[in-house]
């Protein structure tokens, strides 16, 4: 598995401002747990929330993707979300060590024929977040690095709230 | 996710909620095609003001159901659609082979 | 620091049900992120709303005292939350890498003098849960091991959701 | 954090809205000092119906108001209590030392 490269949206070497990773199970009852956890961190952003629901669904394909792919739903395989807002952008990071694919040859979407497939996964992921960096080798996992354009100072703070006349 | 199924004849009402991902899509599916299985259902009339949130699990159960009933010339009618949720529906293209009202009424006025 | 162990509540090497670990930087603005992901995780359970909310009480406490006495308010140093689910009572661990403290000779409440500092942080959380157990040492950070039981076989499932009649 | 402040001469009522913890608690303490010293405030009126978490950092910031205020006689009552937060007041004591009242003009009626 090569390193996500930074990409169209991000800058290199950029440190981040706020940072949180949260482990979870391989099963889907981690699910909700999994875009709550995104979203509340994400919240501290002057953001949408039509932005954040859409990054809800952007963290929900990538999970499942790690259950239903990545670990073929063994229920206790680990799966690390990273969320980082950085300058200007912010960023996910979903990865699993289990499957993997291979990267010069990705499967096209409901390739494993599961039932109601619906193989919409990707493009989701990709309709939702600016940059979407796929990293992955067979038997060596997969990490899933989404990047999204925020407006520049839009960090909420207890004297500017989001929403307030404080 | 809850689930109340009303069934009107030919058409069966199901009213959603909670969150229609992963966690919930197999059971969704197979309760679905119990009660249509038992009841004959010709068309289904999926009522998701409930609903808060879908991906492409809760996509595949919708699209699944639509499949079967369209080889018996059958239809999916969708209610209540949250902004978010009709935005997932509208980029996955559900919403050109499915149509949206704004009652279940309207619904099961529009399949007659 | 020695390992917490198992107490009143917990039986020995039990396997978890379910576990979730998050880290996140000892900011203030990351305390709602916390309470809102343990609360997410242990809303799988069957449990009262009233529980949930002391929970997050207990989180919090341990978080802003990780924040406040542990990183002496340092921004950018690591807390870990640990959430889990085991048959009959569930565990949250709160671990800082900052100054800790002589378990032998615990500090009494409110001993930094923080202004308006209330000191009642650690009786908050033996309320709410059935047992709290610090592990601490001079420059070895703290942990704070909690526990609550739950009743048996208080899962929800998407079959038997908390409250539903699907 | 939202805060509404409402000058009622002897009295402020202040209507608090979000989560009474770390992340807010200097701001809560110096925006309710600020305006209690501008007014010279002997009775301070805390509206928390809109606060749905409370916790230690919190009840520092009553309790610390309650000490400015006593110390000249003054006094806080408390209002629009939600379970979890009642809760925590009970468990440290405040609700001892401080009344509860149903409405802020109840309150204001009882400091009179
Ligand atoms: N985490 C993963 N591990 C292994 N394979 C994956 C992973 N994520 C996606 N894939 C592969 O990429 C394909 C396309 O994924 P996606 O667009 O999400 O559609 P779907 O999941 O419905 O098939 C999947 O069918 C699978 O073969
Ligand atoms: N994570 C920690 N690291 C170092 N010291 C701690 C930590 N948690 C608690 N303490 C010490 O224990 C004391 C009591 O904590 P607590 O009961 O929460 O009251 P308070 O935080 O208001 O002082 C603190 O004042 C501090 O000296």
């Amino acid at each position: 598995m090569t390193d996500a490269g930074r990409g169209v949206v991000a800058s290199p070497d950029t440190k981040a401002i706020n940072r949180m990773t949260i482990s979870l199970l391989s099963q889907p009852v981690n699910l909700g747990l999994a875009r709550v956890a995104v979203a509340a961190f994400f919240s501290q952003l002057d953001i949408m929330v039509s932005e954040l629901e859409e990054i809800k669904v952007a963290v929900s394909e990538a999970v499942s993707n790690a259950i239903l792919h990545g670990y073929l739903r063994e229920p206790d395989r680990w799966i690390t979300v990273t969320a980082a807002i950085y300058p200007g952008w912010l960023e996910i990071v979903v990865e699993d060590r289990g499957e993997g694919f291979c990267e010069a040859d990705p499967p096209p979407p409901g390739s494993d024929g599961h039932e109601d497939g619906f193989g919409m996964g990707f493009a989701l992921m990709r309709s939702f977040m600016d940059e979407v960096v796929l990293v992955s080798a067979p038997g060596q996992g997969t990490r899933v690095v989404m990047r999204k354009k925020i407006r520049g100072a839009s960090m909420a703070t207890p004297e500017n709230p989001v929403a307030g006349n404080c | 996710m809850m689930m109340q199924m009303e069934d009107k004849g030919c058409s069966l009402v199901a009213r959603l909620t909670g969150e229609m991902d992963l966690q919930v899509a197999d059971h969704l599916r197979s309760a679905l095609d119990s009660a249509m299985g038992e009841k004959g259902t010709r068309y289904l009339v999926l009522d998701l003001s409930g609903v808060s949130f879908i991906d492409s699990s809760g996509l595949g159960v919708i699209l699944g159901r639509y499949r079967r009933l369209a080889q018996s010339g059958g239809r999916v009618s969708l209610v209540g659609l949250s902004p978010p949720v009709k935005n997932v529906l509208e980029l996955s293209g559900l919403l050109r082979i499915m149509r949206e009202y704004s009652s279940a009424g309207e619904a099961l006025a529009g399949l007659e």
